[in-house]
């Protein structure tokens, strides 16, 4: 009893607003005759007739896969790079200009390089998600690298930890709730970059689908795409918050101690 | 002082110039390194240029601020009321991953191709990690500091603007920078696709007179706006985080 | 068990004054269900006004737990805490915290006048408030280190600072958790007459946590000894040393090498009883 | 709503008080007259006040002529038709460009790598080709021209990318033919591409409308006069250009920032001053043949009359 | 100024026994420039292998910022830090310390146990790792609670981990800053006897930082006294009390008195010397 009940408390909590937003918009486009604001129950109807047929197979879940794939590489050379700039203040200095510069340049225009090196491929569609949503994890990771206290440093300093010991226990650690916050926005973008990386030399997939139909007016499948793109992200967040709530376990700890549970 | 980082741009630049050259690079669609930076001077002379750089500045940083009024207020409310984080949880992580992209055929129905346009879409794409980054520094918040001004009984403004901002900062610094550029490239992206006056658009209208070193010089423009807008932060931070550990490196 | 005897018969200090906190079966535990470990086991006491009363008990007992729940930082489990004859739910406005861990009370974007002045804004009038935190931080031994950042001092400064900080907001209850751990021996005495005098001037009531029963004896109307965890009051022992206190007369006084002897058995006991109640457990 | 700033090239300030008229426009050769009208006066005289925006494609251009952002914008038929059978309120109120009718002067192109072995649209069967988008009016007319090649356009794998990454993807073998439209099929031939067939030429009725410019039906019930001036004006100007091409080529230069070189010598549309209706309802039916469109589209009633 | 008079004449312990430590005129400043705060102002003495020394001084005076020196922490602004014959660049693989600041020099992430062992993973193999860990933390009396993290601990508890990770380590010379500031009075008893055993055992020298004079005197071989800030070596005072020391014993003394008393008068000599010569300047 006293286990659920908090429990149902929270799932109500996080209930609420959206089954407001949604029942204000099913409601209010109802009869919509605006062409760019279609009703939601066509939308919806559009959303299952599209999405939860054969084009599960040859749309959704190559897309999920190149996002997936995108999203651990820029996670894993995020962490990487961000790791070797925050530790070497050479590097930082001799990268940044290029990191920055690379991170302010529009994703569509990363095409042609994409499309220069790695063809019309998957790989190409990865490495577009890689070279747009990698920067939050650099710059989040090399930003959470250099704030370790200097009390800390003196520890493992004077104890003469090895490279490994520090980086795995002290100064990843240190950083991972900025590492953490700077990965979910990469997942964001990792997202919204199948839509980008799918402009170019797609016939198929999720973002292909999406500027497909806004190409050719069919205003409700735009919005059907794009709401698959939000339950993406949904689901994905989901799954990626189990993922920290393990490793910043000791975090959620101290916060709770902190509140005096 | 800087002169690893000259060095690095100048490697990369001569790398390009080089892989060109040799046809490493095809030219057809990357013109060597020369030509781009010598497409620059004619573009800079004309007041166009000047004009586009302008808007797409203004654009980036007016998104920037609505982002940052949006923001702080929400990341308190959402990291400090449980209510809050809860009720707009599915919300938030809803429209996170909706790219700017798709939503600019619905700005444009609402409101053309216009500057109120560009600077939704600016706000919407440009929020998310910002407020990402903030929810996750309250998080961080030191537990003995904030006992300290519960203690003491200080007013929530105290307490937010003493104690919880300050230690804020580290996380809205990162956020801010990332969302920077996110606010450039929003920018760039409406302006290519959806038309509004700017950079992008100018991109766009090289693109289809088939001038690739005034595209290129362009792209390289808005690679240098994020750089520039980035320095200009980092320089607005050092005085700000002058207590923080990343910054007081000489303290020993 | 509580015992209120002490080595020889007492007069009960400030009989006359009401009582300021009262602690009625204090309970808490960290941990929630099956997980829960209780830590306070039924405090029970009270403080009245102007009382001085210190707090010991083995390191882990439950000290900074106990005044946690004082000041209203932590929600005990069970159990009241009464201040000024209201329950507490929020840290009250008349009472100052000095923490433990003072290097993390100190917020490091600060100077240590700003960290001083900053729960002052509320109270006090600009000049007012500038006045008290000189004082403030001259009493502690910190004049002319205004300036410095608290990264930018010692251990003992920042501890030093942590106090200037709980004397400046001059509040009617002031709890202190170990305050002069990291000072040296002759700070510490010119500290702790400080804080005798502070109470003397302005009828502070203060409740003490140290390690050091020594100090305890010099400071204190009452001493209160917690068993070892899970914590109750094992003794209560009022101090009948002559006011004011003296640092060479009153320590020479076979008194208070009584009472120290006695203090420390106490301690002793409820060390050696906690470790005996795990072993039956 | 903000108004819309209008800095870029833009035609500049006629005749004040006349009638503002603001074009979503593309920035291709077909939609140039809109320049030449205004240097020429064209606007004026039809007491029109016109400003453009330049934006990157029908998609893009509808929701704004919807909304009265643009009083109109520029499409290239097949898109427009796309539109006007999703029911959109459009309706086409001039001419843009049309198909040529001498091969050799064609503005796009089947190119080819110079060893392919590829001789033939119909030999694409298999083959993978670059198209600036899927849809478009290059696309529409490849699957066209393929099937009336005696291919099956459906084994031919069309993939979309930016006319300036097409010859790189040609040249690196990433793709088996491109489409590319002026000035980019110049640039192609130049480089050593093969052309294997034109685009256009041969597909469509000589003259077909291949590209156009609409307004929204509100603001066409509204402002009859106006749009009857802006058809006046661009006839005129198209008149103007089919006599003297160099009109046109200046004003790419001028206002489209094509390199002078390359504005001498592309391949231009033809230019004609009405609606070549046959030829639109020969592509509304080929696209319907090719699945581009699923019902009938009428394209009578979705010209201004 | 410095003196090796002590209130009688003693003997030098450890004369056979090389150096450890060596400091030559070391000097430390703070800042740079004109801004530059000298803080170690020419500190020299020797510690020899075996030996146990205790560093007193007033609060602030450079009792850290000399063991971070010492330690290769810090880069003295000028003079040498010598360690078993080789110059101090970076911090020596055979020595530990113990940290001041003990709430911040223990991993929040890392339950007790792992803090323990993290610097042992490349010194000792997996056995005897475990071995080491289990009877270093028995002996701070945290045995059962290395599963907790430190911020589920209490102060005194995390300074005794602390503690325990610089044991386990089992270095040759341990640098330890007022280790016992946060313990109760019986457990610093404890812990005091428990170095020295170590100290017995294992022949490691001990360099050792406290306020506490009783402590100091009871647990030295050699007492130094640094003067007030800027800091340099004051006295420094064999203590000739004979080994092994007894708590009970050794503190009964009259010795023990003389050096006591000794000591805290010195301390106040540098203190107020110190605030002459800044009146002076
Ligand atoms: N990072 C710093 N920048 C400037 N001054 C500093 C810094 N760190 C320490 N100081 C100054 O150096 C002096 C000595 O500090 P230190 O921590 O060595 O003292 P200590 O003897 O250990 O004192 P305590 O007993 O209180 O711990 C202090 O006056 C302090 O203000
Ligand atoms: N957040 C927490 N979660 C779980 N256990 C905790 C937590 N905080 C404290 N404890 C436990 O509560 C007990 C009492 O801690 P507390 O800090 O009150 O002790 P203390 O008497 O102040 O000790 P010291 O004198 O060492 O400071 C300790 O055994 C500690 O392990
Ligand atoms: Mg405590
Ligand atoms: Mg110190």
């Amino acid at each position: 009893m006293n286990r659920t009940l908090p429990v149902l408390g929270t799932a109500a909590l996080r209930l609420w607003l959206p089954v407001l937003l949604v029942a204000l918009w099913w409601f209010s486009s109802a009869g919509s005759q605006n062409i760019y604001f279609p009703p939601l129950a066509t939308i919806v109807e559009t959303l299952t007739n599209d999405w939860l047929g054969s084009r599960v197979t040859t749309d959704l879940l190559p897309s999920l896969g190149k996002f997936a794939l995108g999203f651990l590489l820029s996670a894993i050379g995020g962490i990487a790079i961000g790791t070797w700039l925050g530790l070497s203040p050479a590097a930082r200095e001799a990268a940044e200009p290029i990191v920055q510069f690379l991170r302010s340049l529009p994703p569509p225009v990363l095409l042609p390089i994409g499309l220069l090196f790695f063809g019309i491929t998957g790989t190409m569609n990865v490495a577009i998600i890689v070279l747009g949503a990698i920067w939050p994890t650099v710059l989040n990771t090399a930003d959470g690298v250099r704030s370790l206290d200097g009390q800390v440093v003196d520890m493992a300093r004077s104890y003469r930890l090895t490279f490994a010991q520090r980086l795995f226990s002290v100064v990843l650690p240190n950083a991972a709730p900025q590492i953490f916050a700077g990965l979910r926005t990469t997942l964001q973008l990792s997202i919204i970059l199948i839509v980008v990386s799918e402009m170019v030399a797609a016939v198929s997939g999720v973002g292909y689908y999406v500027l497909n139909s806004q190409q050719t007016f069919a205003v409700a499948e735009t919005w059907a795409g794009t709401l698959v793109l939000g339950l993406i992200g949904y689901l994905s967040t989901l799954v990626f918050l189990a993922v920290e709530k393990r490793v910043l376990n000791w975090q959620h700890g101290m916060r709770r101690a902190a509140q005096g549970a | 002082m800087r002169w690893r980082g000259i060095a690095s741009v100048a490697v990369v630049l001569l790398g390009w110039e080089a892989a060109s050259r040799s046809g490493l690079l095809p030219a057809a669609s990357l013109p060597p390194a020369s030509d781009v930076l010598m497409a620059w001077p004619t573009l800079a002379a004309a007041p166009a240029f000047w004009a586009s750089v302008g808007h797409t500045l203004a654009s980036a940083l007016g998104g920037l601020g609505i982002v940052v009024l949006i923001a702080v207020p929400a990341a308190l409310a959402i990291g400090l009321s449980r209510f809050v984080r809860e009720s707009t949880w599915l919300v938030v992580e809803f429209l996170k991953p909706i790219p700017p992209v798709a939503m600019i055929p619905l700005g444009l129905l609402l409101w053309g191709p216009s500057e109120t346009m560009k600077l939704t879409l600016i706000a919407f794409g440009a929020l998310w990690p910002f407020l990402t980054q903030m929810v996750y520094g309250i998080n961080q918040v030191d537990h003995v500091a904030l006992d300290m001004a519960r203690s003491y009984r200080l007013k929530a403004w105290l307490t937010t603007s003493r104690v919880v901002i300050p230690s804020l900062l580290p996380f809205a610094a990162t956020g801010l920078r990332v969302s920077a550029s996110i606010a450039v490239v929003v920018s760039v992206v409406t302006e290519l696709i959806g038309g509004a006056a700017g950079l992008g658009r100018d991109i766009m209208v090289a693109q289809s007179a088939g001038n690739l070193p005034a595209m290129y010089a362009l792209i390289l423009t808005t690679g240098m706006l994020g750089l520039l807008i980035n320095f200009a932060f980092a320089a607005a931070e050092r005085p700000l985080l002058f207590w923080h550990p990343s910054q007081r490196k000489e303290s020993d | 068990m509580e015992h209120t005897t002490s080595p020889a018969t007492i007069a009960t200090p400030h009989p006359e004054q009401e009582a300021v906190v009262e602690l009625h079966d204090l309970r808490k535990s960290y941990g929630k269900g099956s997980a829960a470990v209780p830590i306070l086991d039924g405090v029970n006491f009270e403080v009245r006004r102007g009382e001085f009363v210190c707090v010991v008990g083995p390191s882990g007992s439950g000290k900074t737990t106990l005044l946690k729940c004082i000041a209203g930082l932590l929600r005990p489990t069970a159990g009241r805490t009464v201040f000024e004859g209201e329950e507490v739910t929020e840290p009250p406005a008349k009472l100052a915290v000095v923490f433990q861990d003072y290097s993390r009370s100190l917020l490091p974007w600060m100077t240590i006048r700003r960290n001083v002045a900053l729960p002052l804004k509320n109270k006090f009038a600009k000049a007012e408030r500038e006045a008290r935190i000189e004082e403030a931080l001259e009493s502690v031994g910190l004049a002319g280190k205004g300036h410095l950042y608290p990264w930018q001092m010692s251990g003992g400064m920042q501890q030093r600072a942590a106090i200037a900080r709980g004397l400046a907001y001059q509040p009617d209850v002031l709890l202190m958790d170990e305050p002069f751990a990291a000072v040296d021996a002759q700070t510490r005495i010119d500290l702790e007459d400080l804080v005798l005098e502070i109470r003397a001037k302005y009828n502070t009531t203060v409740l003490f946590v140290t390690h050091d029963i020594d100090e305890a004896v010099y400071l204190a109307d009452r001493v209160i000894v917690l068993s070892g965890a899970p914590t109750s009051v094992s003794h209560n022992i009022p101090v009948d040393l002559p006011s004011p206190r003296h640092q060479v007369d009153t320590k020479r006084e076979p008194r208070f090498g009584e009472l120290r002897a006695f203090v420390f058995e106490q301690i002793q006991a409820a060390k050696s009883n906690a470790v005996r109640n795990r072993a039956d457990a | 709503g903000g108004a819309a700033p209008a800095n870029q090239p833009t035609a500049g300030a006629g005749g004040a008080g006349g009638v503002e008229i603001k074009v979503g426009l593309i920035p291709v050769a077909e939609f140039f007259p809109v320049y030449v009208a205004e240097d020429q006066g064209f606007f004026d005289e039809a007491g029109l006040n016109v400003s453009v925006e330049s934006m990157s494609n029908a998609a893009s251009i509808v929701p704004s002529v919807l909304n009265g952002q643009l009083s109109i914008g520029t499409a290239a038929t097949p898109p427009f038709l796309t539109a006007v059978e999703k029911k959109i309120p459009v309706t086409a109120v001039a001419n843009a460009g049309n198909t040529s009718s001498v091969e050799g002067e064609d503005t796009g192109a089947f190119v080819v790598g110079s060893d392919s072995g590829i001789t033939s649209p119909s030999g694409l069967e298999g083959k993978t080709v670059a198209v600036n988008a899927l849809s478009s009016l290059p696309h529409v007319a490849a699957v066209a021209r393929i099937a009336a090649d005696g291919g099956n356009p459906d084994a031919v794998r069309f993939v979309a990318m930016p006319f300036t990454d097409m010859l790189t993807a040609l040249e690196q073998k990433r793709v088996d033919a491109i489409l590319p439209v002026e000035p980019f099929m110049s640039q192609s031939l130049e480089a050593g591409g093969t052309s294997i067939s034109p685009l256009y030429t041969g597909v469509y009725p000589a003259g077909t409308t291949h590209t156009l410019y609409f307004a929204s039906q509100n603001f066409a019930a509204e402002n009859p006069e106006a749009l009857a001036g802006f058809r006046e004006a661009i006839a005129k100007a198209n008149e103007l250009i089919s006599k003297d091409q160099a009109v046109l080529r200046k004003a790419l230069v001028e206002h489209g920032g094509m390199p002078e070189a390359t504005a001498e010598t592309v391949n231009l549309p033809a230019y004609e001053t009405d609606f070549n209706l046959e030829g639109m309802k020969d592509m509304a039916a080929k696209m319907k043949d090719n699945g581009f469109l699923t019902t009938d589209v009428d394209v009578e009633a979705s010209i201004l009359k």
